[in-house]
């Protein structure tokens, strides 16, 4: 079993604190509407999506009604603000995948009402579809092949010959191995099913997704982990996992999620792949990052250290329902405006590294999770993942966990990270783990096998 | 000479290689199998759930609690008639037509097993006629169910609307939870209960059941 | 007609640009439970209210039940953030005011949480109380006796004997005359309605409140022109009125809403009371403000200049409605806390003028609403506004209109502010209107009276 | 010699000074008055009503062009017949009970009624049985009812079943607006319409009287 990387990522892009900021990055990507993702300014990216409703035939009328008004509303209030650009998620919910035709119908609103903003306020705007990952609709998963396969390549397809700017997914390739990981708090666990299955399946995936985006004018983003490491943050914020498991399966996902860009991915990242400030460090390549301002979507630990390297800032999601002041998205794009101004600012009285530690600052002290976000942590243990390279996927996942572990047992001993009492005992628990690890990653699948559940997975899915 | 508090401390602490050497001490030496059950193993469950509760534990913890008093159940079960084993009542489970989210059910499940009910769990992305048809075969108290988005959880009330059109809506108690469902919706949907979270899915499931 | 002021503020507070910052100032206020508010951080002050739904003796227990929800899980969700202290200001409804027992119902049980939340997690909290002005449910409306003057002062001291720290309002005298300036946009009526009538008013509504507090354990916090230049905001932003017209207004608020703090008021000053960095420079006492945090109660053009010199930030106020996270009033509660802790960090790093100044800078140039909010044009226009006070209201008020225009204009002459091509030639008109104005109360309220539409207004209700 | 242009571009300048001049030339020259007034005086106010939507024109403009349409009225009126002059139809308009919001209801009442229909202002903090005693008194072919607070806008759906006992419901159409109200709630309350602003309530009144 070989890693097929068409792209390899042997050093840092960014490799020194001084280089790295919000807003700027070492290639940055220019869309049709001619923003300059990484080119200096940050970007909102409003996300929105439907609220308490069936979707079907005899509704979708009301749901393109729904979008319709989301989308000129929440583009006209960027205007009102003068924001300097916009960015648009399309994520759609399983119906629109599944039905392509629906999301189809949707995506094609979304770039019309963009083109409309450009004419009648001179609004630069760009669309960023991220399908669903149907496959998992099969239990166990069927990853390369069949109907859910064939539907969810459809609306990519469909989506990027209507002109749509960007292609993500939150793929789901090891996710029915790494849910049985976060429960049980165990990080071989997790270490399989990102650093092995997942790299597998995103390599064959998103192999597929560029060659679409190549075949149109169109351009892959980028993968989030967010089915993993986002659901490890929601469970450790519920008090269900330690915080510092959380946060060593945050960094876990970056060789899974980097695997998009050795595949050919150019940014901006998703929003809620906070693995980002990594992938931006490795690769040069923007990011889309989200925090507080995406609090209506998730509660989270690091509301605004989230920031300090982001390109696009982003609410993550919010539902069409009624606040006191209007409809909720149009509320997302304007609190995303003013987070972005303010960075802007900074960065146009040259105070950008200055706002830049005062973000990381503000949270890095209070949460494992926050620390392994703030930039210099983000670069030390890219460091190391970028050394494994040579070595592998699974290599460079054992190093992203070996050196997640060390740091932040350094920054609760050296006091710069608080951190419950139980968390050292977990910290020494998974490095134990992970020093039980064997270098072959077929030695490991092998080794861990009878601890898998194997009727909700099949490993000849994942060329095992 | 091992005590029935031994065999408690195995499972808060989730024991799991050395709960069935206590376990069987107590047996040779005649402890009533059911004593063992009860003043041991579910009386340490009975210690970890307020403890996961106040957040002093965590979800693994609880799991291994829940593996080590399986473990010692498997020693004494064999010793005691079928019909000494008590429920506290059967549950079903299921994530809604269209929704895949299955973390949330399953630690549902989890702590609403090793509370001391029966669970049937019939998985994510469950049909309406499959809760109806899941319902007339194992016939349980109460049927949960869950969704996540705000796209699947009017999938709540065509489920509930099935259950009339098949003659069991009154033969169960329904609950609903999940991100999108507000403690409103119950009515809306024509359920009987919401809980917010496991922890609290629990004490909903002993309401529902002592007003059975 | 002589102003009745206790207290006289002569000259400003505090003067120079280097010590005008958030999260300090020259009176800081000590609550019960040991918050320093204007003592070094600034803390989050969060407002919520009740979803769709009727109030009355049927329904009361819900809204209990309701409350209780709110309250616990955001004092929760603020503990958990390591919240250094927590404002909750309980902003009554109608009929909360108009039933006291309702309103002081409520009020105990937020009481009563503040200290369970105390208990639990250690957590600082303080409780503001802000009783509806029923005065103007009589139509003309009755401002010095009454069935709801007695009905709101039951209401003001039945919480302030139960133990709330603070009390405000949003008082609402002139209002009925300045509905129809704003339409208008008749800067002379917004003159008489606020320099005259409000400062008339709140003379003697402050006076009795003042005395509540000081009958019990309680501080008079400060009064908010939201009625009158909030609306004049709303109205701007929907593009009813000119944004030069609504920035006016919102200067000409300030004599009127200092009166409160001639009558004893020691802060800190409501949160929709964006004349609140007025109020900081000529009292030196702390103030509450609201921003792009608040944009669920109302969008706005000062979302992050209106942090300068705040003591608290607050998110206005959020109804009880699911998000896709939770509750909305918990997710205002993580929203703010990350938004004061980048501000504290910088405090900490003594980099708090350069944020001031970045929040500033963000916003200033493109609204001349959010230009009379920077804190070097606050410092300017506060200077003038004392320089009248020998003079009475209305010449503090005179002043207040006259420097507003004066720096709006140099500012779109110099570049500093974006303006519609329509500002200038409205700035000019309001100019040669308040050149009409008497010096005199009186006689400016005999020559605006035939212009009274005098079936909302009686005079004798001003003393006039 | 003035011309109906002039009229027009008086009614759009907002200029109340000179209207009458103008309108006293055009009666001397025995221009019909009804040409005065369809092609001069509402010719204006109908190019001013989108500039205002498009938000060229402040509200303060439109008063003073609907002010400057009066002035002209004022000489013309006399001239014609009652029953020459047309109303677009009968709206009454209120903020419901407990509600005191005003400013919103009266733009709505300026707009309404420059652009061509008479208004009854029911004012605010109506009571149920004021909105249908005052529906016999004037019957309206529309009634407005604004609410600007989550605690008051339930009682549109208490004023529209107080229309249903009176025997009035069916006698109007109703519309609601105001800052808590969503279009879905048009159907909660059994409205017939939902405007968001001003401007858009023109709009739903015309399909409303077109629909009548
Ligand atoms: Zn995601
Ligand atoms: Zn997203
Ligand atoms: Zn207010």
């Amino acid at each position: 079993m070989e890693d097929k990387m068409k792209k390899t990522f042997n050093k840092l892009a960014i490799s020194k604190l001084d280089d790295f900021v919000y807003g700027s990055c070492p290639n940055p990507v220019t869309t049709k509407s001619g923003m300059v993702i990484g080119g200096g300014l940050v970007y909102p990216e409003l996300n929105f999506t439907l609220p308490g409703m069936d979707v079907n035939d005899a509704t979708m009328d009301k749901a393109a009604r729904i979008y319709t008004d989301i989308i000129t509303t929440s583009l006209q209030r960027a205007a009102e603000l003068k924001s300097p650009g916009v960015l648009i998620e399309f994520e759609t919910i399983p119906d629109f995948t599944e039905v392509p035709a629906y999301g189809r119908r949707i995506n094609q609103i979304l770039i019309d009402e963009i083109k409309a903003a450009a004419d009648k306020y001179g609004l630069k705007a760009t669309l960023r579809t991220t399908p669903n990952d149907l496959r998992e609709m099969s239990r166990p998963p069927v990853m390369r092949g069949g109907k859910y396969w064939d539907t969810m390549l459809e609306l990519f397809n469909n989506c990027a010959k209507d002109g749509t700017d960007f292609l993500s997914i939150e793929s789901t390739g090891g996710k029915e191995i790494h849910d049985d990981a976060l429960v049980k708090a165990d990080i071989r666990k997790s270490i399989l099913a990102m650093g092995v299955l997942g790299c597998i399946d995103m390599e064959f995936l998103w192999a597929e997704i560029v060659k679409i985006c190549d075949a149109h004018d169109c351009l892959p983003a980028g993968d989030s982990a967010c089915g993993f490491a986002n659901t490890a943050m929601v469970l450790a914020e519920k008090g269900f996992i330690p915080r510092s498991f959380a946060a060593v399966v945050r960094v876990v996902a970056v060789p899974r999620s980097l695997v998009a860009f050795e595949q050919g991915c150019v940014g901006p990242d998703k929003d809620c792949a906070y693995e980002g400030p990594y992938l931006k460090a490795i690769t040069g390549c923007p990011i889309s990052m989200e925090g507080k301002t995406a609090a209506p979507a998730h509660m989270s630990p690091v509301g605004n250290v989230a920031a300090c390297v982001c390109d696009v800032w982003s609410n993550e999601s919010i539902q069409q329902v009624l606040l006191l002041s209007g409809m909720a998205p149009v509320v997302g794009m304007e609190q995303l405006i003013y987070d972005c101004r303010l960075m802007n600012a900074a960065t146009a009285k040259g105070q950008q590294f200055m706002m830049r530690d005062l973000l990381s600052d503000s949270d890095a002290s209070l949460d494992p999770q926050a620390y392994v976000l703030s930039p210099e942590v983000v670069l030390r243990i890219s460091a190391e993942i970028v050394k494994a390279t040579p070595d592998g996927h699974l290599a460079m996942t054992i190093a992203a966990a070996r050196g997640a572990i060390e740091e932040i047992k350094a920054g609760i001993t050296s006091g710069k990270v608080q951190a419950d009492k139980r968390d050292m005992k977990w910290l020494d628990k998974m490095s134990r783990q992970i020093d039980t690890i064997p270098n072959d990653p077929h030695e490991f699948y092998k080794m861990m096998e009878p601890e898998l559940d194997l009727t909700t997975f099949t490993a000849s899915e994942y060329g095992l | 000479m091992a005590t029935l508090e031994q065999v408690s401390q195995c499972v808060v602490d989730g024991d799991v290689a050395g709960v069935q050497g206590i376990v069987k001490q107590l047996i040779d030496a005649k402890t009533p199998p059911m004593d063992i059950i009860n003043k041991g193993l579910v009386a340490g469950m009975n210690i970890v759930a307020p403890l996961f509760k106040s957040g002093e534990m965590f979800v693994p913890e609880v799991m291994e609690s829940a593996e080590t008093m399986n473990k010692g159940m498997e020693l004494v079960k064999p010793l005691i008639l079928d019909t000494d084993m008590t429920t506290k009542g059967k549950i079903m489970i299921g994530t809604v037509n269209g929704d895949l989210h299955d973390i949330g059910k399953n630690l549902l499940i989890m702590m609403i097993e090793s509370s001391g009910y029966t669970v049937i769990d019939l998985g994510v992305d469950v049909k309406e006629e499959t809760f109806v048809s899941a319902i007339k075969e194992h016939q349980p108290d109460i049927v949960g169910m869950s969704s996540m988005l705000t796209t699947t959880m009017m999938k709540m009330e065509s489920t509930v609307a099935e259950m009339v059109k098949g003659g069991v809506r009154d033969k169960v108690k329904v609950i609903i939870g999940g991100a999108p469902i507000s403690p409103d919706f119950v009515d809306e949907v024509k359920a009987d209960g919401y809980a917010e979270d496991a922890s609290t899915a629990v004490e909903l499931c002993d309401r529902m059941m002592a007003s059975i």
